[in-house]
């Protein structure tokens, strides 16, 4: 560190906005490729579960075994395999988003009163109106919660992503060449915009699921 | 002979409009119908939750399912319409065997109202009604007409309630959507799970009562489910009182049911009033009125006198000029007097509406100095006078025949 | 621009190690072949060379910033010398196999550095790697992780007398912050740096001379793939390019640069462009 | 894959301070010493949120939004500090250098899932039970540990299940500050190009199986802790396992 | 004149053997209380949700609290043990002002029985009925001892229940369970807010009956939250009847809400029934019994027929010889033979007991044949003749002067 250097340089700050939106962009892009991606897998195999309740314990098992697998080994190991595409990046990201997703989506179906099934089947719903006009709109609330945890876990976690390379390096960058430079509004920055990417997401979901959840109380919601 | 009265606890209601098929309701029967439940895991299987059980409703009735907790009165309901197949027997519809319909029309020509409501959380109350017209794939303003209409019909403002949410209900506004709801395609059959079970007792009433109403018009067909005994003598055409086991131990009018119970069970279920509670199935109309002696403001008193002494009452029923009574005059107060002047008239009976059960008849005349109710017509004017000793003439009556009594139309 | 690149020159894939000084050369390259009018993809940082190398080797990339002597061991360390051009010259023949050709080298290198504290060298009197043996149980040792497999660091280690492993040792990455920071912040006594590395000027370490010259040369040049080559219109004009670029990075203008971007913390494209101005390397 | 096995086969591989039996105490023992201290921190706080109702909103987002925090950041930028700070605070540097990095970075880890399922745990104690626990005369304290606890406890032990589930896998990272652990063997594996990916694979191997065994080991630990009462009402309620790691915070 | 009854729907009840403050009871005042919410996040404040409540309940009365929802009584119940405390006024305990003293030495001398129960989940039947004991630091064995008395007391055999766990009992079970608990250290006042609301009518009317027997060894102050008008009555000592907005509508004894209704409120509230209701209050043994003509199995008939010709009515009643009723016998089936024998005995009239309540009592007689009924002693010896006219009559008296009819003792 230089003498006389703050610790938060704003003239840099000032004039690198280009790059520090476009990191920006892409850590965004290195979150929301994931996300939509468990998402899919993770509402599958949710549907899936709630047809066949004995798969669930195994699916927790295998989402859970992904989800503990050291992120720079997953990295190293992929790299051989998809080269220096995007894929890389995604796959484990993804795969590290499934054990939230799904527990979450499960728990959204599990939450919906048994009562208001009942209701439903009594007036001639099919399985699959039940599915889509009952089933997943109550689940919405606890789905989009799972949501929003995974996306700020995936948001941090992807700052590792740099690791594979400048092109995938998102905030993570700046960490890395903060170091690399010893300059610590980098790094420094780089993990307070992923701090504040997260808190950017939290809020976004929250105010998603009370967009789309106007039926809900302030109650039902909590806290989070 | 009598007219019996339904249910007379609703004075506003004549059973009798209801045609047999009149309007748009179907006969349910139960034929043979019984279920065991598998035994899940770790729990043991129900032996017979519903045993052997044969019911047939008329169209256009009330029949209501009473019984302890436990006894297959949900059961035996859900097998209606089919959320719960029988073991074995059949369940007629308009004599056709339910299991041979398509399940999806079948439920979606039968309403069904549930204690939890079960309203759909996320839609509004105006969807949450026009569910059933959506899947029969009414176009949307249709659709909203009916919602509002059965809005009104249920006693909910639609300009009101239309675009809430079922959370920004009280229970009692909840239940009203609940039969709205169930309401919405008209169906023939209506199933309902005690609807009014989980509200406040001043609000249960109001609903019971508004329901009534209601049915009058619609005159559906309706199972409807209650452990209360009360509830299923003002709300049944008929009752069938079902034990644990999932058999009926009595199935008959709410009057049968109160007068000749058929077990020591059904005894112990109607309780130790049932004396009173089958008063509170006949009105004031039904009775035969005493006369008394009578004369009118202005009237002169010597042959009001005179009626007196042939009559073993003390007092004299002072009436106005359109024969509406004033009150009670003790015959020395007319000694000395020439004329009938209102200021004798001592008010201190009560005056009873014709539509009043017995049993609140009684409760008023007890309650009485003069234990002689007044009975007026529509324009007030005297029609008899009832006491406590023809209550109980009549009571004793109907308890020594209370078949002949009994004039449910049957199909 | 210059115009050498013809206009159905395929684009330029260069890639570098996830180091500054990889960063600097692969984008000083980058910039006077843009500057010539060649179309330029950066894929910067792609982590070690045993991460790279494989990348680069399937096509992944075109042309890569190397270490002539480091290059050379990662195929064959028995071949390494202490002279850049022959390093070079034997690089581009185990190379040449592969399909990659070896451009010109710079005349500056950057090689493994065995650093100390400037305190440790005053009071142990070291100032060369022979003065290590004496005194290598006093010693808490940086080393890479690697360094078993690593003939430069454990092999030379043991011709400087020195017993492998040593008692004391930290497996900290050679070249790399967290080992300079280690040494300055006595956790370790000895790190293996690179020379050119800023933190050697900025925490006034000592560099201890290589006297058995154990450590090869490591001048830097260009790798390019020849079926890229094959592809240009002018792929001497190419070449010419990138030597002309190379052959104005001395070890003075290396450091200095190096410690513009992390003592200075400027950034790699800013100060690469500033020196290819200054050499006049550029069109304009 | 059988270069994998080569790997765990060789003895070498099993022996010495490198090898794995070292590499997974050192592991375990930073995972325990990390998870231990950021209960210290998280489950008192989570409590008094839980239990209270006050400060809830700020330190559950800030929970929340903590498990965003790059670990990696944390480990480099928590590096020359601690080493700056050893001579100051007399601690050896070598802690400076390896463990104190590593250990923070974990703690931070650690403590989001730990104080959000504490205090939704309590949050999720039926209001009536409290009271009635208030109206028999039971002091804040006592309602807190003889009812609010022993019924939260589930939740809590699966916060706790998450906490220590994501420091196995990411302790790996302190081997970057030259810390052990089996994060050496992917981090040595990955500096060795093609020739390290089995050591890597077996590093990573080595961590999930860790991982995984906790986990089950800690799950057996949560059926045990639950009430049985609490249990046999659940079994009731519930036909699918509830959700331990997120409980809709 | 009549001796009153607090409650005879419970008829092995002996209200008065519990003297003022015999057994360990205290008095409970509300002084002018009020309880004002503060508004919170979005809702508004509630803006007296009790106003100016001031009520004395003595040492070892059930004083219920009743009235629609939200009128605040669970708010007033609260105050008493400072779950809630008021905004003003003072709430004295034996005299003492709840709020000078610790609040969980008060607490834990005060049960608490709540509709949810609120047992704890994690805690076996045992444990949770020594919750108290456990905090007042008796040891392990003197606690397992009490459990048990105490589950015993509220009919849960120990052996079958003291280890398992709430989930695993019924409704009604848990109930007691609640009592049970609340019960532990003795405490001599108890709140109890709609404690029997969540059961079945069949299992409340048993839990109100066994905790009216409780009540009468245990003799504890009693607060009693309910919404129903029937629980109120039989359960109370005295009711207060809430209306909304937090104020008392009347305060005074069964008898006196039913008879003198202080307000519309309360007519409404007390129902249509309130005569019958009333009725319910008393025992047969309150009214006086006719007299009739009687006849011992194997006297002449001579006799018998000579005191019919002086009386109205024209049934012979015929005794064993022990004076039990057998049955009536009609003056002209006695005209021909010489000697009462028992198979002139028709016995077509109800046996009344003693301890029955009027209300009961009418019910049976009108549905009996011969509207009279024979209230006999304990030997079963005739003590008179019971007629839905000496009710009515009775019913009458009280309801001119139910005040001086009240005796309920007063502190
Ligand atoms: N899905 C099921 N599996 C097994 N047994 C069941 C099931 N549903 C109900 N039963 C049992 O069948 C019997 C009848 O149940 P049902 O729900 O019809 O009673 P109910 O009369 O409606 O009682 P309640 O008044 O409590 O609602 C009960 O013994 C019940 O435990
Ligand atoms: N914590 C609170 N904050 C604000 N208002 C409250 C609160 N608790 C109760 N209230 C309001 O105070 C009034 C009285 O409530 P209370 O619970 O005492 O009624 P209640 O008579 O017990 O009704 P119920 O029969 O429904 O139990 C109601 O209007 C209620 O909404
Ligand atoms: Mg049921
Ligand atoms: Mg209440």
């Amino acid at each position: 560190m230089q003498e006389g250097r703050p610790l938060i340089d704003w003239v840099w700050i000032s004039s690198n906005p280009d790059d520090i939106l476009e990191r920006v962009l892409q850590h965004i892009q290195l979150t929301a490729l994931p996300l939509v991606l468990g998402f899919l897998i993770s509402l599958a195999l949710a549907i899936w579960a709630l047809r066949q309740p004995r798969i669930y314990t195994p699916v927790i098992a295998l989402t859970g075994l992904l989800y503990t697998v050291p992120s720079l080994a997953a990295f190293a190991v992929l790299r051989p395999i998809f080269g220096l595409s995007l894929l890389t990046a995604i796959i484990p990201l993804t795969t590290y988003t499934l054990l939230i997703l799904f527990r979450n989506i499960v728990a959204g179906f599990q939450s919906v009163p048994p009562d208001v099934l009942e209701a439903a089947e009594a007036m001639g719903y099919t399985r699959r109106q039940r599915l889509w006009r009952v089933q997943i709109p109550l689940a919405v609330p606890l789905t989009i919660a799972g949501v929003r945890l995974a996306a700020v876990t995936v948001i941090g976690l992807a700052t590792v992503a740099s690791i594979l390379g400048d092109a995938f390096g998102g905030l993570g960058q700046f960490i890395t060449e903060g170091l690399q430079q010893l300059f610590p509004t980098k790094y420094l920055m780089g993990a307070a915009l992923s701090v504040a990417l997260a808190y950017l997401a939290h809020v976004l979901f929250v105010r998603l699921e009370k967009a789309v959840t106007p039926w809900a109380t302030a109650r039902a919601r909590g806290i989070g | 002979m009598v007219a019996p009265v339904g249910r007379a606890a609703n004075p506003g209601r004549t059973l009798n409009r209801v045609t047999s098929h009149g309007g748009n309701a179907a006969t349910v029967e139960f034929d043979h119908v019984t279920k065991h439940y598998d035994a899940v895991e770790g729990k043991n299987g129900t032996p017979g939750a519903v045993n052997g059980l044969s019911l047939k409703v008329p169209a256009g009735k009330i029949c209501v399912l009473v019984g302890p907790s436990g006894c297959g009165k949900t059961t035996s309901l859900k097998m209606v319409n089919r959320l719960i197949e029988p073991t074995s027997g059949r369940i007629l519809l308009d004599g056709v065997d339910a299991s041979s319909r398509d399940v999806i029309e079948l439920r979606r020509g039968i309403g069904y109202v549930i204690q939890q409501v079960g309203l759909f959380p996320h839609q509004t109350i105006e969807e949450n009604v026009a569910t059933v017209p959506r899947l029969l794939g009414w176009d949307q303003s249709r659709r909203m007409t009916r919602a509002s209409e059965l809005m009104a019909l249920v006693g909910l403002d639609p300009g009101k309630y239309a675009r809430r949410y079922p959370s920004q209900l009280s229970g009692g506004e909840r239940q009203r959507v609940g039969v709205a709801r169930a309401l919405a395609a008209d169906p023939p059959i209506m199933l309902m799970d005690e609807p009014f079970g989980a509200v406040d007792p001043i609000v249960r009433e109001r609903l019971q009562n508004e329901f009534l109403r209601l049915q009058e018009d619609l005159a559906k067909t309706i199972l409807f489910v209650t452990h209360d005994i009360d509830e299923a003598i003002k709300m049944g055409d008929l009752v069938a009182v079902f034990q644990l086991g999932g058999t009926v131990a009595q199935f008959g009018t709410p009057a049968e049911i109160l007068s000749q119970p058929a077990s020591d069970f059904v005894t112990r279920f109607v309780g130790s009033d049932r004396g009173l509670k089958r008063l509170s199935l006949f009105r004031v109309s039904d009775v035969a009125l005493e006369t008394v002696p009578t004369a009118r403001v202005g009237d002169p008193v010597a042959p009001a006198l005179a009626k007196l002494a042939s009559h073993p009452f003390e007092y004299l029923l002072i009436l106005d000029h359109e024969n509406r009574p004033l009150g009670w005059a003790h015959r020395e107060r007319l000694l000395l007097i020439e004329k009938i002047t209102p200021d004798l008239a001592n008010p201190s009976s009560p005056v009873l509406d014709r539509r009043t059960t017995l049993k609140d008849a009684l409760s008023q005349l007890l309650e009485a100095d003069v234990q002689a109710g007044l009975v007026a017509d529509r324009n007030g004017a005297l029609r008899g006078v009832l006491t406590v000793d023809r209550i109980a003439d009549f009571a004793r009556l109907q308890s020594i025949s209370p078949l002949a009594q009994d004039g449910l139309d049957e199909d | 621009g210059g115009g050498a690149a013809g206009t159905d020159d395929p684009t330029v894939r260069i890639g570098s190690d996830n180091f500054y000084e990889s960063r600097l050369m692969a984008e000083i390259y980058a910039l006077v072949l843009e500057d010539a009018g060649y179309t330029v993809e950066r894929s910067f940082g792609l982590g070690s060379r045993q991460e790279r190398a494989p990348a680069f080797e399937d096509g992944q990339i075109d042309l890569v910033p190397e270490y002539v002597g480091s290059g050379l061991g990662y195929y064959d360390a028995t071949q390494i010398t202490g002279d850049g051009e022959t390093n070079r010259e034997r690089l581009a023949t185990v190379l040449a196999d592969k399909g990659i050709t070896v451009f010109g080298i710079t005349p500056g290198e950057d090689t493994n550095a065995a650093v100390v504290r400037q305190a440790t060298a005053d009071e142990l009197g070291l100032s060369s790697m022979s003065d290590l043996a004496a005194v290598q149980a006093d010693l808490r040792w940086g080393l890479p992780p690697d360094c078993d497999e690593n003939p430069l660091c454990k092999g030379a280690l043991e011709q400087y007398g020195i017993t492998y492993p040593p008692a004391e040792r930290e497996s900290l990455a050679a070249c790399d912050v967290p080992i300079a920071e280690a040494l300055n912040g006595d956790a370790i006594d000895f790190a293996w740096l690179c020379s050119t590395q800023p933190a050697i000027v900025q925490y006034g370490f000592v560099v201890l001379e290589d006297d058995l010259d154990t450590q090869p040369a490591e001048n830097i040049a260009p790798l390019v793939r020849n079926d890229f080559l094959e592809q240009l219109s002018d792929a001497d004009a190419f070449q010419a390019l990138l030597d002309g670029a190379s052959a104005g990075m001395t070890t003075e203008e290396l450091t200095r640069l190096g410690v513009e971007v992390s003592v200075n913390q400027r950034e790699v494209d800013e100060v690469a462009r500033e020196w290819l101005e200054a050499q006049g390397l550029l069109g304009d | 894959m059988s270069e994998v096995i080569a790997w765990f086969s060789d003895p070498s591989n099993w022996q010495g301070s490198t090898g794995v039996p070292v590499r997974l105490w050192e592991h375990v023992w930073i995972s325990a010493v990390s998870v231990a201290v950021a209960t210290v921190i998280a489950l008192p706080v989570g409590l008094y949120t839980g239990h209270t109702g006050r400060f809830a909103g700020v330190a559950i987002n800030l929970a929340n939004i903590g498990r965003a925090i790059p670990s990696y950041a944390v480990l480099v930028m928590v590096l020359p500090i601690s080493l700056s700070l050893a001579p100051v605070l007399g601690y050896s540097p070598n802690l400076g250098l390896s463990f104190i990095p590593t250990f923070t970075a974990m703690v931070l880890l650690a403590i989001p899932p730990i104080l959000v399922n504490a205090h939704a745990g309590l949050q999720a104690v039926d209001r009536d039970l409290i009271e009635a626990a208030r109206a028999m005369g039971l002091k804040e304290r006592e309602i807190l540990g003889q009812v609010e606890l022993p019924i939260a406890m589930t939740v809590i032990v699966g916060g706790f299940r998450t906490a220590v589930l994501n420091v196995i896998a990411t302790a790996t990272i302190g081997a970057i500050v030259s810390f052990g652990g089996l994060g050496r063997f992917i981090i040595d594996g990955r500096l060795r190009g093609v020739a390290g990916i089995p050591e890597l694979i077996s590093g990573a191997i080595l961590v999930t199986v860790l991982a995984v065994t906790v986990d089950l080991l800690l799950g057996g630990l949560q059926r045990r802790i639950t009430p049985d009462g609490v249990k046999i009402a659940e079994g009731q309620s519930f036909e699918l396992p509830k959700p331990a790691l997120s409980p809709a915070s």
